[in-house]
């Protein structure tokens, strides 16, 4: 009888503690997000390298909270300690208590995604997945251009704007700051950031800035036209010239050195960005750039995405903050695509229509998606033009130009 | 000694129900999606069958890009070269008079432009996209 | 004279510091097992990617403790230590020892296995083995035929059994959860379990549970013949049909979900392993999936072999539990497949003769081992018959089956 | 006008904030310094793998200071905590600072390269790194002719010679062994050494000594020459008898055991050295030892590379040491070639001209740049000659010697 | 200064013994295996070759495929289908006829398996073994 | 709400100013070094050119392997063997008798080598260099 009852007890503690009996119904919500996500990722391609993982990560935050919380300690005073066990000699941390030295017992460890989540708390993530995209990257189009970097910059001007969006909406500076970020349409940069000024935000701004990183070819081409005319539409750019294997190398190099003298809290960044683009156009280190690129970065994937999803918690996500930093990211990228066409405008009135207004929507960076959005365009007004490389400079100048921006915000807001 | 048999027995006794209960559970939820699953694909599989038995070749074939060419304005992400590259697959399959009309206009300037480095650029730069 | 008498010194201070004069007769003996199972791993193929690691690990740690030992710390109080460092400012971490204010200096940094071993005491090297293992793992014939559930979950009975087995052979509950689990015949989840309920056990556990599943092919027929007649061997099985693409990545999704709700402490192993299959299933992530089933899991392979090998010091390893361990581990693969194989014959009965029960004993997990053996039993008694894909569904199965037993055992007993 | 004194104030800021405002010459220096390496790596293929990451690391850091700083904590006294923040329940780690009972809020993280140094100061790269090199490395020239260790053993005197040098110059003992470690030839070893005896010499220490390893077809020919007769160097060596596989699976084993029992502080860098040759020839790991020699160790390269780097500060690198240290390690790699020729001649002597003393040079370890320098000063001389496989076998040895001499020296002066 | 020279000294006298030492010892010992291992293996080859010596070719692929299977009940390591594809290269090096008799009915059934994609399957399998 | 808004204009114009004083000081560095390093390596090029139209192809492969050769003696880093390789690229391209006489002596050595174990284990080991 006895038995029976400790035996429907035993089961009855494990109903208990399962996620049917203890999860509230905002888990059950996120769940329902997260398997929009996966279909977003899997079927519709939405950026599937880290929409997936984030997706996963969110999904099993919400169904077992624990993954994410970390290990607990139990201060036992010293006193009672040395009762239990006496005689023995303890290592333990000591610390005082309300006045009590205790004794810093490790009870339990922390869940696999509070461990992996070190990585974007401690900035480490970030700044190598850009080491990958560095070794990655053809800075060629660019330097054979340079003048790309004045549409790489303009396009960050939606940043800028969407904090102010953001300070109306009613968020504080610090959000308002990792808000605007989306509008760099980088997906390392804006969770760099976020984690730094705004980590509680991580989940939503991750989601948001990878969504409409995937959407770019549906948010950018209506304001793309809206913007300019048929004729310049038409331009066609003359051929970029070839640039040496002296000029490759030494452009990472002095992109470093000048972005890091002058706006510090971009030097990480920018840094290892141009380290993996060292590594590769030296052309002496194929071994640890390919590693770079390939294996590292997927490893680094995995985990960021896991972690990133796993901040997407009921009470953080379904709030009406959620709902402005979706609008926000939006508004955002339009702004960085038209600041960028307009700009793109007022080079092809400087040049004498020797531009193509066009490639100024590929400063948002998104790369290579907004260059081949700028040659879709291009082609459909007439179709012996092609844009791809020259929108690849502005492109490329916008991942740089984007982390800047994310220097200035960090510099002022930290 | 007594407690801990007691506790064996509480132990095999729940293990066996929780375990069991578990994947009995599954066994359960797969029947039921593989059903509807399955449903749902063979009456689609059905619909596009008897759609093709009412076409020749090669109005199969200028279909296929026209879907394909819908589908990447649906949501924008099979972009205009594979397009180009089903088509040249098309035309090495079926020669090169199967994509004669409707296709020239979609295909040709795009496989011209595949012979241009920029695409080759394009095609490397791909690789960066999630990040 | 005295330069001499120093010089002596010098090599008598090398001589009592090596392991010659400071080695207890116990690592000798550990440093001969090694071998054993460096010879078990080369020449007869034991699981060798595993056991290898392991037994070097183990070599290491009997030969030079130090590997596997953690940093020293030493608190000096802090008036002494500013006595003795005037006008320094310092930033060493406070603490009050015996009443007294200290700083922490840390003095000696940890053995390399000791920082290896923080993946295994923190539960983070399993779950990401377990996606590799996913990211690997073809469910489609489990899928195909779910009714496999109930031999993967029939063949766990083991585990419980032998809880019982080593209770009556006086190991305190923990440790007998940890015994238990051998008989899931699954490594990651045997660790995970065990560096949870009896982390002092991991050296004998690891050995006993990969030596089992390597002797799989020796442990499972003589069984397998004794419960079955030769009609019921000869039974041949229909082929499995065709599962879709759709079926394939709503499978992960739903297991994960179920699971994590019914029972959460199974949610860290289920979750990674369904996370990995939905990679793989999902198709549109090859990079990090790739990334997964290999480079990333053979580094993890390597920390975790070496450093669950460095647990096994003379102390731990050379006791009588040691031998209880391999005889239950012995016993809990044996009755494994003995229910395995029962559940066969019931569901044999049940299906008028459908299904052999050959396919049983493959439910213990051991993938893809035990269901080979379960083929070549099969065919010895009929040439023409093809169980292997038939015995795939028990055979994941038992994974599924082994992390939902795992998860009860940490939910009773942690 | 209030507003515009604000923007000014904030673009001021920023300015200040600025490397141009902030770093002290010494880093402009340093930066030049990084340049020269940069080149170095690039462009005369200096050991471009490890140096390249070397002399980014040190460009950053001194771009950036804040790169390789830890993070910060606050101690805020409790009840100002509590006063500031009413009613919250916090788990700060509780701290007494000057008497005052503090909660320890974690207010900044670290830089990135402060994260990934923590791999160099817990001595967990070089070990790692030698596993991949011991997966790489064929012993079997020096099984076939094991005398080849004297030679390795030989080299390894231009380390202790280097020592009284060091102590001459007026380094402390510690710097003096961590100095003379150069004359070993193996970063991963120098590195190792260094990081526990004299963290602090770390940059000009692997820069010196990976610099000399990529001179040393520059340093050693002239010393080869000045110490052997045209005869001599004529010397044809007979062929070497070939290995069987169980001797090479034997040979780590058993250098593992020998070295860790006898001189345990060289366990570590030994042990997995060998652990790695042991996946490479027992044939059955292939899986791991490829990781292993690849990915893992390209990983930590890259990491290893940018954190010793990072250490590489002006105050540091720039003193009359660094000059010192370059002068003796020039010296240290001039003895280890001329102890390892001298005792080729010796062997030479004593074998009745069987050894050419021309191998003796590739005692120094630097795989296998020094047993190709042996091949080509032989080949000078006489076009018939080949000595590179004779020469590999004094070389793997030295990897062991120093691997030795690193263990003596620790076990001495840590 | 003068301490440190000295202890300059009792490290270069230490270094030198203890390097030179214990690679000595190495050399002893790895002279010592290698001669056991050596004089082992040749006399245990001397044996196989007399062996091989008295058979004709086919007798040997017979016997080779017999001491595989042998191996394989040994550990139960080596599965069938190892011998089926050995058997394979047998065939396609020395022609069709020279497996006629013992190896037939070994081989047959699982080449046949080979086809199907249970065992494809399997193959693919093999990789997750270790786990 | 007021101080936010203004510390919004203050962001936006910082974030301007900054934003585009950065990336247009790097279109100025990049501009000039560009210009310089172009016009060094148009110098050097040209150079080059007038050398090459002087001489016929053998007389060019000689040279070429000339100063691999000499490269080789300054830094020590090309080894051999590469030489060898290119001297047998070369033959295989331009016929045996391209490189009769003055590269007979230097090739044909290191090429016999390259049949021997010892050099392929080098190449092996040459991939161990850098650590
Ligand atoms: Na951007
Ligand atoms: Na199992
Ligand atoms: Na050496």
């Amino acid at each position: 009888m006895e038995f029976l009852t400790q035996f429907l007890e035993s089961i009855a503690g494990i109903f208990q503690s399962s996620g049917f009996a203890s999860l509230p119904w905002q888990n059950y919500i996120m769940i329902l997000v997260s398997f929009v996500l996966i279909y977003l990722a899997v079927k519709k391609q939405y950026e599937p390298l880290v929409l997936l993982p984030i997706a996963v990560g969110m999904l099993l935050v919400n169904l077992y909270p624990a993954i994410a919380m970390g290990g607990q300690t139990q201060y036992i005073p010293v006193e009672q300690y040395q009762a239990m066990h006496p005689g023995e000699t303890v290592k333990y941390a000591q610390a005082l208590v309300d006045g009590v030295m205790c004794y810093a017992v490790p009870e339990k460890v922390g869940g696999l995604l509070y461990y992996l989540y070190l990585g974007v708390k401690h900035g480490i993530y970030p700044p190598l997945i850009f080491l990958g995209i560095g070794a990655m990257t053809d800075f060629g189009p660019l330097i054979s251009n340079p003048k790309s970097f004045i549409l790489g910059a303009a396009a960050q001007i939606g940043i800028f704007i969407t904090f102010i969006g953001a300070i109306l909406l009613g968020f504080a500076p610090n959000e308002a700051g990792a808000i605007g970020i989306i509008g760099g349409a980088d997906g390392p940069t804006a969770i760099y950031v976020t984690s730094i000024l705004a980590s509680d935000l991580l989940g939503p701004i991750a989601v948001a800035a990878y969504s409409y990183m995937a959407l770019v070819p549906i948010i950018q081409p209506p304001i793309m036209k809206l913007l300019t005319t048929k004729e310049e539409r038409s331009i066609k750019m003359v051929q970029l010239r070839q640039v040496s294997k002296l000029e490759k190398i030494l452009f990472p190099i002095i992109v470093t050195v000048v972005v890091s003298l002058l706006l510090p809290d971009a030097a990480t960044l920018i840094g290892m960005l141009m380290f993996g683009n060292l590594m590769r156009e030296s052309g002496v280190v194929e071994r640890i750039s390919k590693t770079a690129q390939n294996e590292l970065m997927n490893i680094i994937t995995i985990f960021l995405g896991l972690s990133v999803g796993s901040t997407a918690t009921g009470k953080v996500f379904l709030s009406p903050k959620t709902i402005g930093i979706i609008a926000l990211g939006l508004f955002a990228f339009m702004m960085g695509t038209a600041s960028g066409v307009i700009f793109g405008k007022i080079m092809c009135k400087a040049t004498g229509g020797k531009v193509n207004p066009l490639i100024g929507s590929a400063g948002v960076s998104a790369v290579p998606m907004a260059a081949r959005v700028s040659q879709k365009v291009g082609q459909e007004e007439n179709p012996s033009n092609f844009l791809l490389m020259h929108a690849m400079g502005p492109n490329v100048a916008g991942v740089v130009g984007s982390a800047v921006a994310a220097g200035v915000l960090i510099s002022i807001l930290k | 000694m007594l407690d801990n048999l007691k506790l064996s027995l509480i132990i095999l006794l729940t293990g066996i129900v929780v375990v069991f209960a578990v994947l009995v559970l599954l066994i359960i939820i797969i029947k039921l999606y593989s059903m509807a699953v399955s449903s749902a694909q063979s009456s689609i599989e059905q619909k596009k069958v008897e759609k093709t038995a009412q076409k020749t070749d090669t109005e199969e074939i200028v279909e296929k890009a026209e879907t394909a060419k819908a589908e990447e304005s649906d949501d924008g992400s099979i972009p205009g070269e594979i397009i180009a590259a089903i088509a040249a697959a098309v035309e090495v399959i079926f020669g090169e008079g199967a994509v004669k009309v409707s296709s020239v206009k979609r295909a040709k300037p795009v496989r011209t432009s595949k012979r241009r480095s920029a695409w080759k650029a394009a095609g490397i730069a791909e690789n960066t996209r999630a990040f």
